[in-house]
């Protein structure tokens, strides 16, 4: 059972966390024309690095979302910021 | 030495201490070029080698494994046999398996041990007694074996279930796949590796790929723990591993690993003799044949490559075994283990070439590889052979993601891979 | 189509206080609560009560999120968005059923339900217990605690709550 | 009888006699004692079979490694299978048996296959049972194998509770070392847990004299009531079973037997590992006989029960244990030999007793053969953590290496057998103070499986692997130690290789010619003992496994003799009355239809979304155009996922310039609320967009139907009801009785209704009222399964049901915002794509069968004409329309909307029959009842 630590609310158990995605993920511009290959990449494209990861995740309890950065290996945890940037 | 498996090679053998068996595969150094280089000597990769050699006269082949044979999920997963899909892509693909387990031993010359003792997927509502009937409909229509149990049926069949009237997940009736069932999952590894490599194919453990060799674009051989290989054409079967390999050929794929947990009790007497899910709790269950219960769950929650468990999920996936079959609550656990699984966004695996000319995938099977390896190792072989698709193997091709024509069975019946 | 009525205990929302060694759970009925979202909402409610932060008195302001607070029988205001303040506001009185664990036990208790600890400050008085999302601070004393979880969790929480109490 | 008590010593209680029974015999024992001791204690040897040739097994060792004295056990009229002899603490009427022998451990019909060994060796069922075909062959070998048969019964209560906890400081095992740490840790200010196995802490000191000048026993409880003065806590029957991420140990705390243990989730700043050693088997020819035990264990049965193992002792070792164990036991009055194992080929001699034993040549009588091929530290939670391990030629063992974080090892776990250095080097640890060096005493002599010696020589004992089988392994090129592992059995037992492991790695080493470390060993898997699944499973089965939501109206409707069901994570009223609930529901629709039904609708999601961003949010959440929407309006529409998939439908209404209602499917709004969420703080400004979850503050009351408007206007709210004044897809904001409500004018029946929302605390005044004004015009509840009725009438969808995780809008007739909305959307580009584009899409049609027919079976499939059927779709929802008089179907089939009219063929478990594909409304096509 891992402790992952919500920014805001300080570290909590794994139950209250959800994984929402790899971090660096840019959703096109749809007003615009999208090539349906950059579409897919969007939509599909995974790093899943075996080592050091930044990933955003949701702390369920307060909704949170957050970057957390952590080994996909050892499952230590490495940090933890906020999603929006104009917070500590 | 005898070479050849039966009642009589073993009774004659057993006469003189066993001592004229020979080795089940050799172990050569690997040489520097062959026809087809198959990275990953589980039961994807092994079986595609079995089939290249005994399909497609291709023996100068090369498996190369970097730990042990049968080491990944071939030798952590519960063993389960199944073909119970909705759409009819995925019911020929598991169902060419099926045909193939159903043969198996008998082609390898090696007891895997297919118990066709049926697979039972468990309704504990109307809506899902109506998805259930949906889905066997179409499993009949798509040409594979289906039943719709009720009730009644399903307490004749499964003594042990819950139906006290304080069950939380009244049973409401089943799908059993008759020709479903269990195999001997190490034995599927060896009894392709033996037979790999009785049709000249290497087998070669402790080598692992480090890098792609290209040239002018194009894949021509990997460099390896054990030197540098050449081939025409690569086939990559790593299961949860595949980003690994992907990410130093520089090729994208669309896949998230996870830890995936398995269980084993003590042995016990014959208590269960089915392979019994519960797509509500995500709980399955089935006794070896050496009487201990194989159970097994949902995906962790968390992506990792770590090959641990992990309590939260234990706890899901025994309520949920406790809530199906109460009785096993004071059966002790053995052991518990992970494996790391490859699941893609609609979690069917991919097949065919990648982006990189000459190196081709046979991965994103995530929960659900076992059952797949003769099917995955055939079409695979019939790719790496001809460079091109079979038909079966074609809409598993990742030009799907592009498409958006997606195989994606949970969405579509609720069954989980 | 199954009546299943029988195969859950009935209920009607009006909990009878219960004791057992050194636990008492008490229903609550706070007069008001409300829910206000806004940004840097906490610096205008500084005393905002998060974990094991000890509430006092009978109105008090709960910390939730960075942007959320739960006012417990503050003010009767406007709900809707105040676009003066800047500030969404809903009236939560009878979305969250509320009890109280008092006694030297109760912290022991709230430990068979998730990893908590007084030496484990948060935040946020929002966390996960018994697997049910609850609000859960101190009120009033070092061994009274307070939570209130999602009105038709009610029954559930107060199954989950007097039996591990039971169990102690 | 060879094995006895002696009159005194141990730490059982001769005061308080137990008794027991055995296969059928009776038996006393004492307070203190373990099944085994008990059964050693009355002179028994053979507790069970092997699992393979059914060879008599008497008990290996005195704890967590023996693999042979297991048993079912019945105590209070409950059977547990498969109990671990050793470590079962003995109860007063306990009921035990043998697994896997019959009748009797000591007489087995089976007994008899030992003589088929040479055909049975590792692996034989992979060579054979191949023809005709392994049908055949497996449900004889299925009913051979297993050990305990479980019995039918369920245990009421039999539930491990579960505690989350921490510590500074964890040490796992209270031998010596473990509780010289503990108390230096404690002592130092740490907050400490000390987890013992065992009834009594002490580890192996009760085998000594003194231990630093004092009795074991005062030792001991010096220790503890040092560790517990100075606020450290002391667990004893706990096991540590396991370490998992971020330093999470779970630990199995034992009750009484027949409950279930506690399960502890102790996260702990340090774990320190002295979870001792054990003894090593010395593998020789019929080195699995009864009666050929551990020596350590030997010495555990007398120091802790007073049960000397035999009379006439062959000591065999290879290690400086020997001398004082011998020493121990002669004293307690059995003549001991000590025999060093390293001078040839060895031999037992006797079958079920023991004769004596030979080696090089030469006999030594012995009723007993006590051997010790060496310690074998216990490492498996080092393992659990990923600590490596390093192979020690000094001790002959693996021994801790690089340390996981946070994690050390001590005393014997860390091959630091000597007491004295052990105990400095549990204190230096706690201390945090440099460590000694292992160094000590402790000499052993390397004694390792001879290949190609003669006789049966035993790996492991329970799954009978031989030495045979292992060079068998390795002619076959299984020699990768999981290879080995996995082809013959071996430390797949109880004892998951406890006693088995090093004998047979280092026989593939000695085979391959490889040194020890470079065989390595297969992994180190949880549990470190076997556990009950009831200790995962945590406590909450029944009701609270999964529980449901419950309404507030709940009581209302059990009054109202209300059949209550799941539906999407509720408790909800299915119909009203008892009995044939299908005339209910029947009834229910007819009523609705021609006066008006009352429908508890409280689940429905209402999630407001406020702000001044509100607005291009939802539209941008929304497939449909929502920035459009004035207040006091509501629209249809649906969310749809990035993939441009359907993922929940619904009514959004708006209450204001920056305020929304979303109403989104009862069992979505968790869902529903992550996703907006989820897109509110990644692409939006999360301080221009706020969600409030109100679903639970309000209750819903829908009444629909002709007379939905009486009922309303009986409630003598402020309110123009006229359908000029409030028409259809519209929201009022009133009171009731001074309380706030809202009054909706949206159906999902194709009938007039008002949704009327109330906070909740005031619901059961609505409810009554509404009750009552309904009454009077025959009006009256309905239930969910009246609904699904009614809505499928109409033609109305329920996601998840009428549509597949594939389903696009445009299958359901709702294109037009794919092509015209001009925002950006989540799901828009996915909508284009080549997959959304093909005209053999699945889409939502009606269906209607030949008069007389029945209704189509849910789940029934759509065929094609062609000489092979091939499904074209399927039935998703049917019923036979109460109000029509005919049944009815919604289904979606592939180019659907192009082909009302036709027939088709349907398709069902076999059966064919024909339907009519109309359009997917069955009343009122031209809404004028709903808009009346």
């Amino acid at each position: 059972m891992q402790l992952f630590p919500c920014p805001f609310c300080g570290p909590r158990d794994e139950r209250e966390f959800h994984f929402a995605g790899e971090i660096g993920k840019t959703r096109p511009d749809t007003t615009g024309e999208v090539s349906a290959e950059d579409w897919a990449r969007y939509l599909n494209t995974q790093r899943n690095e075996k080592g050091r990861v930044r990933e955003v995740w949701m702390h369920l309890t307060c909704s949170e979302l957050f970057v957390m950065e952590r080994d996909s290996v050892t499952m230590e945890v490495l940090s933890s910021t906020p999603l929006r940037e104009d917070v500590e | 030495m005898a070479r050849r498996y039966s009642a009589w090679s073993l009774f004659r053998e057993g006469l003189r201490g066993h001592k004229g068996w020979g080795p089940a595969w050799r172990s050569p150094e690997p040489k520097k070029r062959y026809d087809v280089i198959v990275i990953g000597g589980g039961g994807h990769g092994l079986a595609t080698a079995y089939y290249l050699a005994k399909n497609h006269g291709i023996t100068n082949v090369a498996v190369l494994e970097k730990g042990w044979l049968g080491g990944g999920n071939t030798g952590r997963n519960t063993t389960v046999i199944r073909s119970n899909y909705f759409y009819p892509e995925s019911v020929a693909l598991y169902d060419l398996s099926l045909r193939l387990y159903e043969g198996l031993s008998k082609d390898l010359n090696y007891n895997v041990m297919f118990s066709q003792r049926g697979v039972t997927n468990l309704c504990h509502s109307e809506p899902e007694m109506e998805m259930a009937a949906r889905l066997v409909n179409a499993m009949r229509l798509n040409g594979t074996d289906a039943e719709l149990l009720d009730a009644d049926q399903l307490r004749k069949f499964i003594p042990a279930l819950n139906i006290r009237p304080d069950a939380r997940l009244p049973i409401h009736g089943a799908v059993l796949q008759p020709r479903g069932g269990t195999g001997r999952h190490d034995a599927v590894a060896w009894g392709y590796a033996r037979a790999a490599d009785a049709a000249g194919v290497d087998i070669i453990q402790n080598c692992e790929v480090l890098d792609f060799i290209t040239e002018g674009g194009r894949c021509v051989g990997v460099s390896t723990s054990r030197g540098d290989i050449r081939a025409d054409r690569i086939g990559a079967a790593v299961a949860g591993h595949s980003s690994v390999l992907a990410e130093k050929a520089g090729v994208g794929l669309p896949i998230t690993s996870y830890a995936l947990q398995a269980f084993v009790s003590e042995p016990l007497k014959p208590v269960l003799d089915t392979v019994l899910i519960s797509p509500v709790t995500g709980t399955y269950v089935s006794q070896s044949d050496k009487g201990g219960l194989v159970i097994g769950g949902g995906l962790d929650r968390v992506p990792s490559y770590g090959q641990r468990g992990n309590l939260p999920v234990q706890e899901t996936v025994m309520a949920g075994l406790t809530e199906m079959l109460p009785i096993l609550s004071k059966v002790k656990l053995l052991r518990h283990w992970a494996g790391i699984v490859d699941v893609t966004p609609d979690s069917s695996p991919i097949l065919g070439p990648s982006a990189l000319e000459g190196l081709y995938f046979n991965c994103g099977w995530g929960t659900g590889g076992f059952k797949a390896i003769p099917a995955g190792g055939y079409l695979f072989a019939h790719i790496l052979a001809t460079g091109a698709h079979h038909d079966i193997s074609r809409p598993f091709g990742a030009d799907r993601f592009t498409t958006g024509r997606l195989i994606d069975e949970g969405a579509a019946s609720g069954i989980a891979h | 189509m199954r009546d299943d009525r029988h195969r859950w205990t009935p209920y009607d929302g009006a909990w009878s206080p219960y004791e057992v060694g050194g636990i008492a759970i008490t229903p609550v009925t706070p007069e008001r609560q409300i829910l206000i979202s806004a940004p840097a909402v906490l610096s205008r409610h500084p005393g905002a009560i998060g974990w094991p932060d000890i509430a006092t008195g009978d109105s008090y302001a709960i910390s939730l999120r960075r942007d959320r607070v739960l006012l417990v029988n503050g003010p009767d205001m406007a709900e809707g968005w105040d676009d003066e303040i800047g500030q969404a506001v809903s009236d939560v009185t009878d979305a969250y059923s509320v009890f109280d664990l008092t006694g030297p036990k109760a912290l022991e208790l709230l430990k068979h339900g998730t990893e908590i600890g007084l030496q484990q400050p948060s935040r946020s008085a929002a966390r996960m217990l018994f697997g049910l999302g609850v609000f859960l601070y101190r009120h009033g004393a070092e061994d009274r605690f307070r939570l209130h979880v999602l009105r038709a969790q009610g029954q559930t929480a107060w199954q989950m709550l007097t039996g591990q109490a039971g169990r102690l | 009888m060879t094995s006895h008590r002696i009159t005194q010593g141990g730490l059982i209680d001769r005061s308080r006699p137990l008794r027991f029974s055995f296969d059928g015999k009776t038996y006393q024992g004492y307070e203190g004692d373990t099944l085994v001791s008990a059964l050693l204690a009355n002179g028994v040897r053979i507790m069970g079979r092997s699992f393979k040739y059914h060879r008599p097994r008497g008990p290996w060792g005195a704890w967590v490694d023996d693999p042979n004295a297991v048993f079912n056990v019945t105590l209070g009229g409950v059977e547990f299978p498969n109990c671990p002899g050793a470590t079962t603490m003995l109860r007063d009427g306990m009921v035990t048996r043998s697994v896997n022998a019959f009748p009797s451990a000591s007489f087995d019909l089976k007994g008899g296959l030992d003589l088929l060994h040479r055909w049975l060796g590792a692996g034989f069922y992979y060579k054979t049972f191949i023809w005709p075909d392994w049908h055949l062959f497996e449900p004889m070998i299925r009913r051979m194998a297993g050990l305990g048969a479980v019995s039918a019964e369920v245990i009421e209560g039999y539930a491990s509770d579960q505690m989350h906890d921490r510590c500074e400081v964890l040490i796992v095992g209270g031998g010596a070392a473990g509780l010289a740490a503990a108390r230096a840790a404690a002592e130092s200010g740490r907050d400490v847990v000390l987890v013992e196995d065992h009834d009594q802490a002490g580890g192996r000191l009760y085998q000594l004299d003194s231990v630093e000048g004092q009795t074991p026993q005062d030792w001991v409880a010096d220790q503890l009531a040092a560790i517990e003065a100075a606020g450290g806590r002391v667990m004893t029957r706990t096991t540590a079973f396991g370490v998992f991420d971020h330093r999470m140990v779970g630990l199995a705390q034992q009750g009484p037997f027949g409950y279930a243990p506690r399960l502890w989730r102790m996260r702990a700043d340090r774990i320190v590992l002295a979870s001792g050693a054990i003894d090593r088997p010395v593998t020789f020819a019929n080195n699995d006989r009864p009666g050929v035990m551990s020596l350590d264990g030997a010495c555990e049965w007398l120091a802790r029960y007073g049960v000397l193992a035999g009379r006439n002792i062959a000591v065999l070792s290879n290690n400086s244990f020997a001398a004082p164990a011998a020493r121990m036991l002669a004293e307690a009055g059995a003549e001991v030999t000590e025999i060093d194992p390293t001078t040839g080929p060895i031999r037992a001699l006797g079958s079920k007793r023991l004769k004596g034993i030979e080696v090089a040549g030469k006999r030594h009588p012995a009723d007993t053969i006590l051997v010790s091929g060496g310690m074998t530290p216990l490492v498996h939670l080092w393992r659990h953590a990923g600590g490596k391990l390093d192979w020690d030629e000094r001790t002959q063992a693996f021994l801790p290496g690089a340390a996981p974080e946070g994690m050390a090892a001590i005393g014997a776990a860390n091959g630091t057998f000597d007491l004295d250095q052990a105990l400095t080097e549990a204190r230096a640890v706690a201390r945090d103070e440099p460590r000694p060096d292992r160094a000590g005493d402790y000499r052993v002599k390397p004694l390792w499986p001879e290949p190609g010696s003669k006789g049966r020589q035993w790996i492991d004992f329970q799954h009978d692997v031989t030495l045979k089988d292992v060079e068998l392994a390795a002619r076959e090129n299984y020699v990768s130690v999981e290879h080995l592992k996995r082809y013959t059995t071996l430390g797949m037992a109880q004892d998951q290789g406890k006693t088995s492991n090093m004998a047979g790695l280092a026989a593939m080493a000695a085979i391959q010619g490889r040194p020890i470390p470079e065989v390595g060993t297969t992994t180190f898997r949880p549990p470190f003992v076997p556990q009950p699944i009831a200790l995962y499973s945590g406590p909450h089965a029944g009701q609270l496994y999964h529980p449901l939501k419950r309404l507030a109206l709940e009581p209302l409707h059990r009054a109202a003799d209300a059949a209550l069901g799941e539906y999407g994570g509720w408790l909800r009223p299915g119909w009203y009355g008892s009995g044939d609930p299908a005339g209910h529901v029947r009834a229910e629709v007819i009523k609705a239809r021609e006066t008006a039904g009352i429908l508890d609708a409280s689940p429905l999601g209402k999630v407001e979304v406020m702000g001044p961003d509100a607005e291009s949010f939802v539209n941008f959440i929304y497939y449909n155009t929502i920035k459009t929407l004035k207040p006091g309006h509501i629209r249809y529409g649906f969310m749809l996922t990035e993939r441009g998939n359907v993922m929940d439908d619904g009514v959004i209404a708006r209450l204001g310039p920056n305020r929304f209602v979303i109403s989104c499917s009862s069992s979505h709004t968790d869902h529903v609320r992550a996703h907006l969420e989820a897109w509110r703080q990644d692409g939006n400004d999360p301080d221009r967009i706020f969600i409030h979850d109100l679903t639970q503050q309000w209750s819903t009351l829908t009444v629909t139907g002709p007379k939905a408007r009486d009922i309303v206007a009986a409630l003598d709210m402020p309110l123009d009801l006229s359908a000029d004044a409030f028409p259809h897809m519209t929201l009022r904001e009133t009171t009731l009785n001074g309380t706030p409500v809202r009054v909706a004018r949206v159906s999902f029946t194709g009938d007039l209704s008002f949704e009327i929302s109330i906070r909740s605390s005031r619901a059961a005044d609505l409810w009554q009222a509404l009750c009552a004004a309904g009454e009077s015009v025959g009006a009256g509840p309905i239930g969910i399964e009246a609904l699904s009725v009614l809505r499928a009438e109409k033609g109305f969808i329920i996601i998840g049901k009428d549509t597949e995780g594939e389903t696009m809008p445009h299958d359901l007739g709702f294109g037009i915002p794919r092509q015209k909305k001009q925002a950006a959307f989540v799901g828009d580009r996915s909508l284009h794509m080549e997959v959304a584009n093909r005209d053999d899409r699945r889409q939502l049609v009606g269906f209607r069968v030949d008069p007389g027919a029945p209704p189509l079976p849910t789940g029934a499939h759509l065929i094609g004409d062609g000489d092979t059927p091939r499904s074209e779709g399927y039935v998703t929802s049917s019923y036979d329309s109460p109000t029509l008089g005919h049944p009815i179907a919604l289904g979606l089939l592939e180019r659907g909307a192009d082909r009302i009219g036709e027939r088709v063929a349907v398709w069902h478990l076999g059966q064919r029959s024909s339907a009519t594909v109309c359009a997917p409304c069955f009343f009122d096509p031209e809404g004028e009842r709903l808009n009346a």
